[in-house]
């Protein structure tokens, strides 16, 4: 299992707007790509011939936020990024992709932000999303069943957004 | 048996009230409950006996113990106890149930594995050990095992719950479709003793292991295969225990039981086991008469030196031990199996039963009917047969009062 | 004798109280389980009777057969949880004279026979009763043994037996069962029953946990859930 | 996609009777812990299964975040509890590859050991307990009777039975014990032979066979679409096996070893003494498959094992790697690696700002993804049928849940 080398020039030279950014390492290289874009870069690398990534190993969700000082310069700007992990298991590659997304679409009525599902795509990612969903805050459209797979549907909260507070009480049950 | 009892009895009585024969229905009614006490005893204590057989089985084929604290080395008191426990636990209904119903189902079912015990006899002529002999005994034994699909249905239903409902409908199905191959396969000793009493049944395999139904023709023997496949699935053991397979249906229609109620529903499932066994035993396996011919039935050496009193009680006490053993060893058998094998699903089930079990039965009746009638001497409808019915029909033949029906007699019937 | 008439009367007391317990309760399935009981009676009074077989025949055809079926059909079909009927007083009029009248029928039929009216006492009736089922049988495969053997004078199948009657019935049994098979025989599309998409939010389901949002939602789903015969949508 | 009338595929049901909602779980006996599956139900047929998780869900990965890498290593072991040491493995791994750290071949052997012993005993529990799920109780006391000679390795080892906390980053709590190789040994010997004993009792035998056969599948499309991984996806005839294919720092822990991933290929599987070849009604991805892939797949761990003792006792020095320190500060960086755990590929996410917690710690589930499979190759078979797919998924809920 390697990653190709190639990978981000290829990406850039067909989606020259829809990369962000690539990293070639040091340890695992990724590329970054336009959340709005998303849908037709994932079509591409999965339905591709050359390309042909089959394989979704799985997605998460970073929160980049913190309220110490003395972490805000590594944390950089406040933001989620969503991270997939995609593999072509026939020719043994990897690829991981990003995309940054803004912490709330609105942050005042605490609206989470939203990323075209890839469930069509890759049945993985169908659970995948939901967990992102409930435990990081991001929603996903056009998915077929968004709800919250891990936690009861009533929890309120995302409880993998670093500023996550554990309720005081949830059904009578005390939660801290 | 009875005759000798209610003769004691009468005797007794008599004596106590200082009238002899007068008050015969005392001595009836009193050989009665000790006839029907000694079945239920019968079935309870082989009951207790197998589940501590079953538990220490399974334990010896997967390399365990069994139970092995209470009672001695062996355990033999662990029944007991877990009797006791359930005694003492709680008897829980959910909310949603029909009292009526969920409270009377598990009587059901035992009360129908008892009283199929009353027509099965468990020695010969001249002394039957049966409690009611019946000239359609084997049809009795049959109609009324079927019966005790009433309390799984009736228990899967009235327990509100879903897996019950579920159990109770397997059950019906599987019960159902059974007794189709089963009575097809119990048709073809009948046909070979030429009547449905099964103490006549019992009485033509004399002599020798080479005279049992077993070993009549390949089609007997492939009979008996059929017959007990068939009855192991009638009475719900593995790998047709489909109505309780706690894999799948949590405890299917038993699900809401608990305690003295549920430990009945157990009782009846191991006297059902008890009763296809001896029936087997009887049907194919020479019943009561040895795997040798010793002479210790009736006519033999031991009627001879003790008389045909004391000698025949003796030999009929001895068959009903070779009984007993034969039908433990096919109870063994049946543990065995429920140890060893995986389930079936529903759908094989029935696929067994209606594409396999049934014609099978069938072709193999019909081979043996005609390997009895190619035999020599040995025609279907022998022309005397047909004369004796004739005679039958053609005058009242001698029966006992009525009133003795309740508590037959030996030798009442022809 | 006095065991026989008291068992004549507990048999017969439980076959009409259950009986009339059929007719009284308006719980389908406890309906049915009084008419095992009855019918279960019934076979008693057979055996009672002497009639061993007439016995045996009763319990596995009408008790272990068609109640089972019954009660499987009441089963299956049951759209509440314990289907009730309730009769309207006219009907239960109708019903009783309807019933009156067969009871006033077979009273009289009864006692017009001699035996039954106490010519006899009834323990000879009894006692003289024949064995019935081998030549009943020996009848059902075309051989009368209880008519006098064919002679030179009377042609050998002047009495033919019930053979022919028999395979008639077993036919038309046949017949009656197949015709019951295609009639209860539905199509319905694979959609109706599988949801094709799986795309599609599994609606139903979700609105059961979405209507109980609350941390006794497994609770309370599960009861609903557990509620026997519960329709789907 | 909408029902449409005209739809080609259309049942003929003998009776129509109505559906039913069925609540398989979340206390079932067999559901394999606390899951709880929604059957909708016509009859025995099962029209649509829906699986709800997340009873056993304690924020693993939240926990993750606020504890230094090597106090994560017991949190491991809570997620597939039957094969908490491949857990272990998995995490030590990733945080080593974040620090471009390769323990010595000591210590590399060691692992191959553990790792190995710890998917036989897996494996072993998913035998048994998938002969309980189809109502055959023996053969499971019998997985346990040889599950527990391996656990008391590991405790010999570690000092627990369950969850060992025993490969950690840098190495291993400890080198294993003396003698402890020569035990080891000696269980497999007694062990092998009785390996045709289960594929008696369970793989040929007739009615495993029907219960199994052509019951589940999972096409090799499907499969690779859901995700889904280890013998699941191998039993689907997809040749994938990250000890071979996966990133050079987990495949060169397998380095000169001599091991083929088991995988049905040109219609037979590579040869196993004392296994049974595949029934002709069985097909390629159903449930028969899945368990046969396991059934070998514990063969070749046994040589496994005898490979990495012999190669661990030829090691020179007694260096077999020193844990990190707890309270190391990570590298800045990322790192995500998948290992091959007994249940599938168990991958773990660790993104790293420079202090000694992670900022992100993730568990990427191989059950999880088998049990998302449930809904489309659960559709349209009968009740019994669910046990039979569950088992054969053989998923553990404290993996899902984490």
């Amino acid at each position: 299992m390697q990653h190709d080398p190639a990978i981000s020039e290829q990406l850039r030279e067909r989606f020259p707007e829809a990369v962000v950014s690539a990293s070639p390492g040091p340890i695992d290289p990724w590329i970054e790509i336009a959340p709005e874009r998303l849908a037709e870069v994932a079509a591409w690398l999965k339905n591709d011939p050359a390309q042909d990534y089959d394989y979704l190993n799985g997605l998460c969700v970073i929160d980049y936020f913190t309220a110490d000082k003395k972490l805000a310069e590594a944390v950089g700007a406040a933001r989620l990024v969503v991270v997939y992990h995609l593999s072509n298991l026939s020719r043994k590659r990897q690829l991981t992709l990003k995309v940054t997304l803004p912490r709330w679409a609105n942050a005042a009525s605490e609206t989470p932000p939203t990323l075209p599902s890839l469930a069509a795509l890759w049945a993985t990612a169908e659970w995948h999303e939901c967990e992102a969903y409930d435990l990081s805050g991001v929603e996903f459209t056009n998915h077929p069943h968004l709800r919250r797979i891990l936690c009861p549907e009533d929890w309120v909260g995302h409880p993998l957004r670093k500023d996550y507070q554990m309720p005081l009480e949830y059904h009578g049950i005390r939660g801290r | 048996m009875a005759v000798t009892l209610n003769r004691a009895l009468d005797a007794l009585t008599g004596w106590l009230v200082g009238s002899i024969g007068d008050d015969a229905a005392c001595g009836y009614a009193l050989a009665a409950i000790l006839q029907a006490g000694m079945l239920l005893n019968l079935v309870a204590i082989s009951g207790l006996v197998f589940i501590w057989l079953e538990r220490k089985i399974a334990g010896r084929i997967q390399d365990r113990l069994g139970p092995t604290r209470t009672g001695g080395r062996f355990g033999w008191l662990q029944t007991i106890a877990d009797g006791l426990k359930l005694l003492c636990k709680e008897d829980l209904m959910p909310g949603k149930a029909d009292w009526l119903l969920f409270r009377l189902a598990p009587y059901i079912g035992l009360a129908a594995s008892l009283s199929a015990f009353l027509a099965l006899p468990f020695s010969g002529m001249p002394h039957p050990f049966v409690a009611q002999r019946l000239d359609v005994a084997v049809f009795f034994v049959l109609a009324v095992l079927g019966l005790e699909v009433f309390s799984v249905i009736l228990a899967g239903y009235s327990s509100a719950s879903k897996w019950s409902l579920f159990g109770a409908m397997r059950e019906a199905a599987q019960v159902v479709s059974y007794e189709v191959p089963l009575g097809l396969c119990a048709v073809t000793p009948v046909m070979l003793a030429g009547s449905m009493d099964l103490v006549t049944i019992g009485d033509a395999q004399q002599g020798g292991f080479w005279n049992w139904y077993l070993l009549h023709s390949p089609f007997a023997f492939i009979t008996f295969g059929v017959y007990f496949t068939c009855a192991t699935a009638s009475v719900n053991r593995a790998p047709f225990d489909l109505a309780e397979a706690e894999s799948e249906l949590v405890g299917g229609f038993h699900t809401e039981y608990s305690g003295l109620r549920w430990s009945l529903f157990f009782l009846a499932e191991y006297g059902s086991m008890m009763l296809v066994s001896l029936l087997a035993a009887i049907l194919f396996l020479g019943g009561w008469h040895g795997v040798l011919p010793l002479g210790l039935g009736s006519g033999g050496w031991l009627e001879a030196l003790l008389g045909t009193g004391i000698g025949g009680y003796l030999g009929a006490l001895l068959g009903l031990v070779l009984l007993l053993t034969k039908g433990l060893l096919l109870v063994i058998f049946m543990m065995w199996a429920r140890w060893s094998l995986p389930r079936l699903r529903i759908d094989q089930v029935m696929t067994t039963c209606l594409k396999y079990c049934t014609p099978i039965a069938a072709v193999c009746f019909l081979g043996a009917t005609l390997w009895q009638a190619s035999l020599p001497n040995g025609l279907l409808l022998r022309p005397y047969n047909a004369e004796l019915l004739r005679a039958q029909a053609a005058g009242p033949v001698a029966t006992p009062p009525a009133d003795v029906l309740i508590v037959d007699t030996a030798g009442g019937r022809p | 004798m006095i065991w026989h008439s008291f068992f004549f009367a507990l048999f017969a007391a439980l076959a009409c109280g259950f009986a009339l317990a059929v007719v009284l309760t308006s719980n389908v399935v406890r309906m049915a389980f009084y008419l095992v009981l009855s019918l279960s009676a019934t076979a008693g009074l057979y055996f009672l009777a002497g009639a061993d077989f007439v016995g045996s025949m009763q319990l596995m055809i009408y008790v272990g057969g068609t109640l089972v079926l019954l009660i499987f059909g009441v089963m299956l079909t049951a759209q509440e949880e314990f289907i009730r009927i309730s009769t309207r007083p006219a009907e239960v009029a109708l019903a009783a004279m309807v019933g009156l009248a067969l009871l006033i029928l077979l009273s009289s039929a009864a006692f017009r026979v001699p035996a039954w009216r106490g010519d006899t006492p009834a323990e000879r009736s009894l006692a003289l009763t024949p064995q019935t089922v081998g030549p009943i049988a020996m009848a059902l495969l075309g051989l009368r043994v209880d008519q006098a053997p064919p002679t030179a004078d009377s042609p050998p199948n002047d009495r033919p037996g019930y053979v022919l009657i028999f395979e008639i019935i077993s036919v038309h049994l046949l017949v009656v069962l197949v015709g019951a098979a295609y009639l209860a025989r539905g199509r319905i599309g694979a959609n109706s029953l599988v949801r094709q998409d799986p795309s599609q939010p599994a609606s139903d389901l979700d609105d059961l946990a979405d209507a109980d949002p609350s941390g006794s939602e497994l609770l309370e789903a599960s009861q609903t859930l557990d509620s026997p015969a519960e329709t789907g949508a | 996609m909408q029902t449409s009338v005209e739809d080609p595929r259309v049942l003929e049901f003998d009776v129509r009777t109505d559906e039913m909602l069925v609540n398989m779980g979340p206390q079932h006996p067999s559901t394999h812990g606390v899951l709880r599956l929604v059957l909708r139900t016509d009859g025995e047929v099962v029209s649509e299964v829906t699986p709800h998780i997340g009873y056993l869900h304690r924020c693993a990965e939240k926990i993750g975040e606020n504890l230094a890498v090597r106090q994560w290593i017991p949190y491991t072991d809570r997620m597939d509890y039957l094969a908490a040491m491949n857990m272990n493995l998995g995490w030590s791994l990733a945080v080593e590859k974040l620090h471009g750290y390769a323990p010595p071949e000591r210590g590399r052997h060691l692992r191959v050991i553990i790792a190995e012993l710890g998917r036989i005993a897996s494996h072993l529990v998913g035998m048994g307990a998938y002969g309980l799920d189809l109502g055959s109780f023996s053969p499971f006391l019998y997985a346990f009777r040889e599950r527990e000679k391996i656990l008391d390795l590991f405790e010999q080892a570690c000092g627990a039975r369950l969850t060992y906390s025993y490969l950690t980053p840098g190495g291993a709590t400890a080198d294993l014990p003396a003698g402890w190789t020569t035990r080891c040994l000696k269980m497999l010997d007694e062990f092998e032979p009785i390996l045709p004993e289960y594929h008696t009792l369970l793989t040929s035998n007739a009615i495993f066979v029907k219960r199994t056969c052509k019951v589940g599948v999972l096409t090799a499309d499907r499969a690779i679409s859901y995700g889904v991984s280890g013998p699941v996806l191998r039993g689907s005839g997809v040749d994938f096996d990250l000890r071979r294919d996966g990133e050079p720092c987990y495949t060169q822990m397998y380095a000169g070893y001599d091991f083929q991933v088991i995988v049905e290929r040109a219609g037979s599987y590579p040869a196993t003494t004392g296994a049974p070849p595949p029934p002709p009604e069985a097909v390629l991805g159903d449930s028969w498959h899945r368990f046969y892939v396991r059934m070998l797949e514990v063969v070749q761990s046994i040589s496994l094992v005898r490979q990495a003792i012999a190669l661990y006792e030829a090691e020179e020095g007694l260096d077999h790697g020193q844990p990190f320190k707890l309270g190391a500060k990570l590298p800045v960086g990322e790192t995500y690696l998948e290992t091959e755990a007994p249940r599938g590929q168990m991958g773990f996410y660790l993104v790293s700002l420079g202090q000694p917690n992670p900022w992100r710690a993730r568990a990427r589930s191989s059950s999880f993804c088998n049990l998302s499979v449930i809904g489309e190759i659960g559709r349209g078979c009968l009740i019994a049928d669910i046990p039979a797919i569950v088992g054969s998924l053989d998923i553990v809920m404290g993996e899902i849940d984490r």
